[in-house]
């Protein structure tokens, strides 16, 4: 498989509601690519989908394997998905507040370590090597967003921002081949969201990874992502280079009475 | 002031009007006579005027902000001064371990006894630890794992004479294996659901206990269970008493050393994320559940030697050791001492175990002085008396650290 | 760590080696019993004597007038100048009829020397607890506790108690139902205590042995559920002509109550826990008819009729479950320390077996097994608001 | 035919009980999620006080109505007086602690409570006077179903609707309802939580009292520990039924009491309990929030 995601006719509904309607959507390698639409569009019930929060009710979610052949990872468990090299992180920051920075980018290299029960009592050579490892590579990633020094302290006693790159962190930690990025600028200022907009090619760039970004910012979208899809009430309605979507009428009726040049 | 002293006037006022009928009145239905009590009513007046302005004050030093950030407990910094100072940790230990050793040599085999016993709750609570303090699953079926291990070693003990160390491994072993039973059905559940299932399942197991005659023996319990072997060494009473106290510390040593290391492995890490946010944790790759069976089954396995070395100690069993009430007072080690913290469940232990031990003399008001001391630990100290600690990581010396 | 571990593992052995050097000392002493159990209350200025039971929890009436009778017993000893020329201490433990505090609780006991022991109140309980107080030489004696493996197993030497154990009671009530009530088919109910659930396997041992008698249906309620219209329901389903049930009053009154409400004419045949005012007071009219047997019958005893009365004096009410029993106790070992003129434990015992004594339920002594000679039971039924012994 | 007849009236009767106490359970939780061990002594202690009244009424030799009236009044006052003073001693300052603290505070509270009677009182049980009368209609059927099983059962349906018209027509219960999805938002939108906490359990309370009150009734006796069992139970029930939902405490109560009821008629009363359990067990994993409470959502 040539794309590192591919999502074919995404249909979730909830009851009698339907939250994504036959969505396709897919992502290159190495690609920036961008998810936007209004409020209650259907983005982040799309990105559940695809991490595995939740099962869709129809459709396909092709990841690519090593090997290079396609796997369908409807149903599987969130977990199941992060092995397949989908990294995420969340619109409301989701990180474990009363651990430290440091165990928190660690979590994220869980599925990466194979330290069992009695490797954890008995500490062998094996384990400790691991362990040492791990913790040094997750210092690493800090070191590249620019948290070390606060790699002792809580997560909760962060400042906002600080927290939000602390969920790359985390996601990155858990070595993806596809980044999924739930609103990383919310609530950012506008120096903070340059800053963010810089970091995220800068990791595309040195970790070679493709990213899938839901986002408000309309600077930091067509600033950044190469190509972008637009979901209204469920649906895609466009997709394209930020050229053609910043034209689109269809787009602009969507975003009617929101400043998509801000 | 006038406003404080009216305040506790009030309470006074409505706590004499709450017990009046319990507390003044007493009938006797039998001969139809009515003892009124007023005494009673005074005294609980004026205890609660003063006992209100106690509770007042009380809580505002707790709620006072003063500078709330920067204050760190007490606790907290004996905890991150023996961190940074590893000599200090080490005689600190080594004194604790002596304390121990020793400790047999000037008590009496009572005292012994009790020490016993409250080590035997460190393990527990330790054990239950795993589940709730780190993974945050509410368990208050903890005893039915405690049951099976003393079940194991007294049938397999009576019937088929197996010894004390063989059956260890067996009994935690089956209670491991009863802790991934219990825990298949019942992951999907969130919090309370999840305790009011593990309360059922541990009613489920003292029922069973109960009514299988033929199995268990029912209430009338099972005796004659042979004391632990200790190298073929012929013991009396006394030398059995320190044997096992010292069986016990060792048991104790290693559970603490064990749960030290789970909690900062890759398992332990898991856990705490779980207990933290579940559905981060399995976005990050953490499987849900397996994470949560092994927490179910490690706890699990620590109640169930237990079990054994507690059917062994008092050569006698039957399930009214193993009720609700049992599992409420492991839970409140837990909770009392600090969730997830090590130091926290040993302070927990010894003071739910020892203090009504020692409280005996109050005899009847034993149970009552042990409740409104929960709820009042609970009220000014919520978070517990030793908060949890994490471990840092400091990268100049990190291979030191880790490999210690 | 690992260091520490391997310290630590090889300190405990090293100490463990040393204390067990400490014992073996002391071992001298406990060959000589004499010297080692009540030296220290010999030469003290007190006999120290342990009250053990349940005192707080659900059981707690079953424990405490055991207490209380302890008291008016050493009261009325100590005014008259003691014993052997010394006061009588009580040392009171709760036992909260649980094993393992019942062991804690003989470990208090033996630590404050005593000399006997008032207890435990609950079977289990005192199993738990005899291995303790053999190994330091202390003689037991129970007011409540009924189970026969105490006596017969031959295991508990030290052992004493002033109640009749189950069995005898079972044996009673079976033989009462099929000869003197002549019916043919039973109800066996249980309330899956140890108590109640012992008494109720060994009725339907004895009832499956005589053949003469069909077990309908034998069954456990739950104590304390709150309503047992269904088990009475499966009763009255069964065609059973009697219930025979092992248990205490509480869930008695209840079901007694609900057979009569619903109209169903069975016996109801139950036992000493059940031969209690309460249950009549509770049960009120529906308790007329009731058997239930109980140590025969002692209102006539004047022993027995100046306990209760120190008791209503003091409490103005009634004494509660096993009052007597304990009273009786207390005046057995009083007695026979009394007699044997000294706390030692062979002289004790000796004396226990030996010696008749007055009490409360008559004149009493030990059998080579520990059951009391005298404490016996008959079958009484409730008559116009009182128990009444029949037979 | 009979005999399932009468296997299911008890089973009903035993129900709403557990019912009258699930309310409270069900209640408290949807407002403040707390497992309110202490629930069960609420109950125990409203069968007290209407015992010790009734009996003080009786020797100064009132009329059975009038003393069914005062009794249930003192003992629905001062449940609910207990059941106030509870929530602001050992729940309410522990409102924003670890999740934890409160239940084993509530726990605390439970052994307080009943050690508190027990000293005060009497470990012994005590005969309960019979208050409710037989009806003379009931007279032919008594046999199968009694007067007082008949009251049980109507109050318990009686209260449940004056509750479900509560809660969604006055002004409290509007604010319960609206405290019990979002506390903060209540908060800003002006709604006096604590009161409302409070109320909560004031009305829970006073159903478990009336709930002790026809139960000691029923049975004929009390004591201090009665309250434990019954208590578990109308938790269970209140699980079963989906927590947090009011028609939901009463079907899962009565669908407990038939359970209980059948599995002693038809198999044992042995595993009467393992029943119960057990039932609570396969809901729970078939459909986790209960019979009718509503699934959560997973908001991400």
């Amino acid at each position: 498989m040539e794309n590192i995601l591919e999502v074919k006719g995404l249909t979730m509904d909830f009851g009698g509601l339907r939250a994504v309607d036959s969505v396709d959507l897919y992502v290159k390698p190495k690609e920036i690519v961008a998810l936007i639409g209004p409020n209650g569009a259907g983005k982040t019930t799309f990105f559940n989908c695809v991490t595995g929060i939740y099962t869709p009710t129809k459709g396909d979610i092709l990841v690519s394997s090593n090997n290079g052949s396609a796997v369908r990872i409807n149903g599987f468990k969130p977990n199941r998905v992060t092995e397949r090299g989908l990294g995420r992180t969340f619109q409301n920051i989701r990180l474990f507040p009363n651990m430290t920075v440091l165990e928190n980018v660690m979590i994220g290299k869980h599925c990466r370590l194979s330290a069992k029960i009695f490797g954890a009592l008995f500490r062998d050579k094996k384990t400790r090597a691991e362990e040492l490892k791990a913790a040094q590579e997750c210092y690493t990633i800090l070191e590249k967003l620019g948290l070390e020094k606060a790699c002792d302290e809580l997560a909760s006693n962060l400042p906002y921002g600080d927290q939000r790159k602390l969920e790359i962190a985390r996601a990155l930690a858990t070595e993806p081949k596809m980044l999924l990025l739930d609103e990383p600028a919310a609530g950012m200022n506008p120096q903070e969201t340059v800053e963010l907009t810089h970091l995220i090619r800068r990791i595309r760039d040195t970790e070679q990874i493709a990213i899938l970004l839901i986002e408000h910012d309309m600077k930091l979208v067509m600033n950044l992502s190469e190509r972008i899809y637009v979901m209204d009430h469920g649906q895609k309605i466009a997709d394209g280079t930020p050229m053609e979507i910043r034209n689109n009428p269809e787009v602009i009726k969507a975003y009617l009475g929101e400043d998509i040049d801000a | 002031m006038a406003q404080e002293i009216l305040k506790s006037l009030k309470a006074a006022l409505w706590f004499m009007f709450l017990t009046f009928p319990i507390m003044v009145i007493k009938v006797n239905t039998v001969y139809k006579t009515i003892e009124w009590r007023w005494m009673n009513m005074i005294f609980i007046g004026v205890g609660i005027f003063v006992g209100s302005f106690i509770w007042r004050w009380l809580l505002n030093r707790k709620d006072r902000p003063v500078a709330k950030k920067d204050f760190v407990p007490v606790s907290t910094r004996v905890q991150a001064y023996l961190a940074e100072n590893p000599m200090a940790k080490r005689a600190l230990q080594g004194v604790l371990l002596a304390a121990l050793l020793c400790f047999p040599i000037f008590m009496d085999a009572y005292q012994i006894n009790i020490f016993t016993v409250a080590l035997m709750y460190i393990v527990l609570g330790l054990g239950l630890n795993i589940v709730v303090g780190l993974a945050g699953l509410l368990d208050l079926g903890y005893v039915a794992f405690y049951a099976v291990g003393a079940y194991t070693y007294a049938l397999l003990n009576t019937t088929f004479g197996l010894s004390f160390w063989l059956v260890l491994p067996i009994g935690g072993a089956l209670a491991a294996i009863f802790g991934i039973l219990l825990g298949f059905p019942v992951l999907r559940l969130r919090g309370d659901y999840l305790a009011i299932v593990t309360l059922g399942f541990g009613e489920i197991i003292r029922l069973v206990l109960e009514n299988w005659n033929d199995f268990s023996h029912g209430p009338s319990g099972i005796a004659g269970i042979d004391k632990p072997d200790f190298f073929g060494l012929e013991l009396n009473l006394n030398q059995m008493t320190d044997a096992i106290y010292y069986m016990m510390v060792a048991f104790t040593i290693i559970t603490i050393f064990f749960v030290g290391r789970l909690q900062n492995s890759r398992i332990g890490r898991a856990w705490l994320a779980l207990r933290e946010d579940e559905i981060a944790c399995q976005a990050m790759g953490v499987g849900r559940t397996r994470t949560k069976l092994m927490a179910f089954a490690l706890g699990a396995t620590w109640a169930g030697l237990m079990g054994v070395v507690f059917a062994a100690k008092t050569t006698f069993i039957n399930p009214a050791s193993f009720t609700f009430l049992e599992s409420a007072i492991i839970l409140s080690i837990v909770v009392l001492g600090g969730m997830g913290s090590i130091p926290g469940v040993i302070l927990g232990a010894l003071i739910m175990i020892l203090l009504p031990e020692y409280m005996r003399s109050f005899s009847e008001y034993r149970m009552i002085v042990f409740g409104g001391a929960m709820v009042l630990m609970m009220v000014f100290r919520p978070q517990g008396l030793v908060s949890n600690f994490r471990r840092k990581y400091s990268f100049h010396g990190v291979d030191e650290r880790l490999g210690g | 760590m690992k260091k520490l571990l391997l310290f630590a593992v090889l300190a405990a052995m090293f100490v463990f080696a040393g204390c067990s050097q400490k014992p073996k000392e002391e071992a001298k002493p406990a060959e000589a019993p004499a010297a080692e159990a009540a030296a220290p209350a010999a030469t003290g200025d007190v006999i120290k004597i342990g009250v053990a039971g349940a005192h707080s929890g659900d059981l707690a009436s079953y424990g405490l007038p055991s207490v209380k009778a302890a008291e008016f017993v050493v009261k009325s000893i100590n005014d008259k100048g003691g014993l052997l020329g010394k006061k009588v201490e009580l040392v009171v433990v709760d036992d909260v009829c649980k094993p393992e505090v019942a062991v804690s609780s003989a470990n208090k006991l033996v630590s404050e020397h005593v000399v006997a022991v008032l207890g435990h109140i609950c079977s289990g309980a005192t199993k738990a607890a005899m291995g303790t107080y053999l190994a330091a030489k202390i003689p037991v004696m129970s007011p409540s506790a009924t189970s026969p493996e105490l006596t017969k197993s031959g295991e508990y030497p030290n052992f004493f108690r002033t109640i009749a154990p189950d069995d005898s009671q079972a044996r009673l009530e079976i033989d009462y139902i099929t000869n003197v009530l002549k019916l043919k088919k039973i109800a066996i109910i249980h309330d899956k205590g140890d108590y109640g659930k012992g008494l109720a396997e060994f009725a339907k041992g004895f009832a499956e042995a005589d053949k003469k008698l069909e077990i309908v249906l034998y069954e456990g309620i739950t104590p304390g559920a709150v309503d047992y219209s269904a088990i009475v329901q499966k009763i009255k389903q069964s065609g059973a002509e009697a219930v025979l049930y092992g248990g205490y009053h509480p869930e008695a009154a209840k079901i007694v109550t609900l057979l009569a409400k619903k109209k169903m004419n069975v016996k109801f045949v139950s036992d000493d826990g059940v031969k209690d005012d309460t249950f009549i007071k509770v049960a009120g009219q529906y308790a007329e008819g009731v058997y239930a047997t109980g140590p025969k019958d002692v209102s006539k005893n004047p022993l027995a009729i100046e306990a209760t009365k120190k008791h209503k004096d003091a409490y103005g009410e009634d004494p509660g479950a096993f009052y007597l029993n304990a009273y009786t106790a207390m005046l057995a070992i009083t007695n026979a320390i009394e007699k044997a003129g000294s706390t030692d434990y062979d002289k004790l015992t000796n004396a226990l077996r030996t010696e008749d004594v007055e009490t409360p339920i008559g004149k009493i002594k030990f059998d080579e097994k520990g059951d009391a000679i005298g404490a016996e039971f008959s079958v009484y039924q409730v008559k116009n608001g009182v128990y009444v012994e029949v037979q | 035919m009979d005999y399932f007849l009468e296997l299911f009236l008890g089973g009903l009767t035993r129900g709403s009980i557990y019912a009258l106490i699930a309310l409270g359970y069900t209640m408290v939780y949807g407002i403040v999620q707390l497992i309110n061990f202490a629930h069960g002594e609420i109950y125990m202690i409203g069968a007290f006080t209407a015992l010790i009244i009734a009996s003080v009424l009786t020797i100064l030799g009132l009329n059975s109505i009038a003393i069914l009236v005062i009794a249930t009044a003192a003992a629905i006052v001062y449940s609910s007086a207990y059941g106030y003073t509870v929530e602001k001693i050992a729940y309410k300052p522990l409102r924003n602690a670890p999740r934890l603290s409160p239940l084993i505070s509530a726990i605390g509270m439970s052994i307080f409570l009943q050690n508190y009677v027990l000293l005060a009182q009497t470990s012994d049980f005590l005969p309960f006077p019979r208050l409710i009368p037989e009806f003379a209609f009931m007279e032919p059927v008594s046999h199968i179903f009694s007067s007082a099983e008949l009251v049980i059962v109507s109050t318990t349906m009686i209260v449940m609707v004056l509750l479900t018209l509560f809660i969604k027509f006055t002004n409290i219960g509007k604010a319960m309802r609206a405290t019990a999805q979002d506390k903060t938002m209540a908060l800003l939108i002006g709604i006096d939580v604590d009161r409302v906490i409070s109320v909560t359990f004031i009305i829970g309370s006073s159903l478990a009292a009336l709930g002790g009150v026809l139960i000691a009734n029923h049975i004929g006796q009390i004591n201090f520990y009665i309250g434990f069992i019954a208590g578990i139970k109308a938790f269970t029930a209140a699980v079963l039924g989906g927590i947090g939902s009011i028609p939901g405490a009463v079907l899962g109560a009565l669908i407990l009491g038939w359970t209980e009821s059948f599995a002693t008629g038809y198999v044992s009363s042995d595993y009467e309990d393992v029943f119960a359990f057990a039932l609570l067990v396969l809901i729970l994993i078939f459909r986790p929030a209960g019979l009718l409470g509503k699934a959560e959502t997973k908001k991400v």
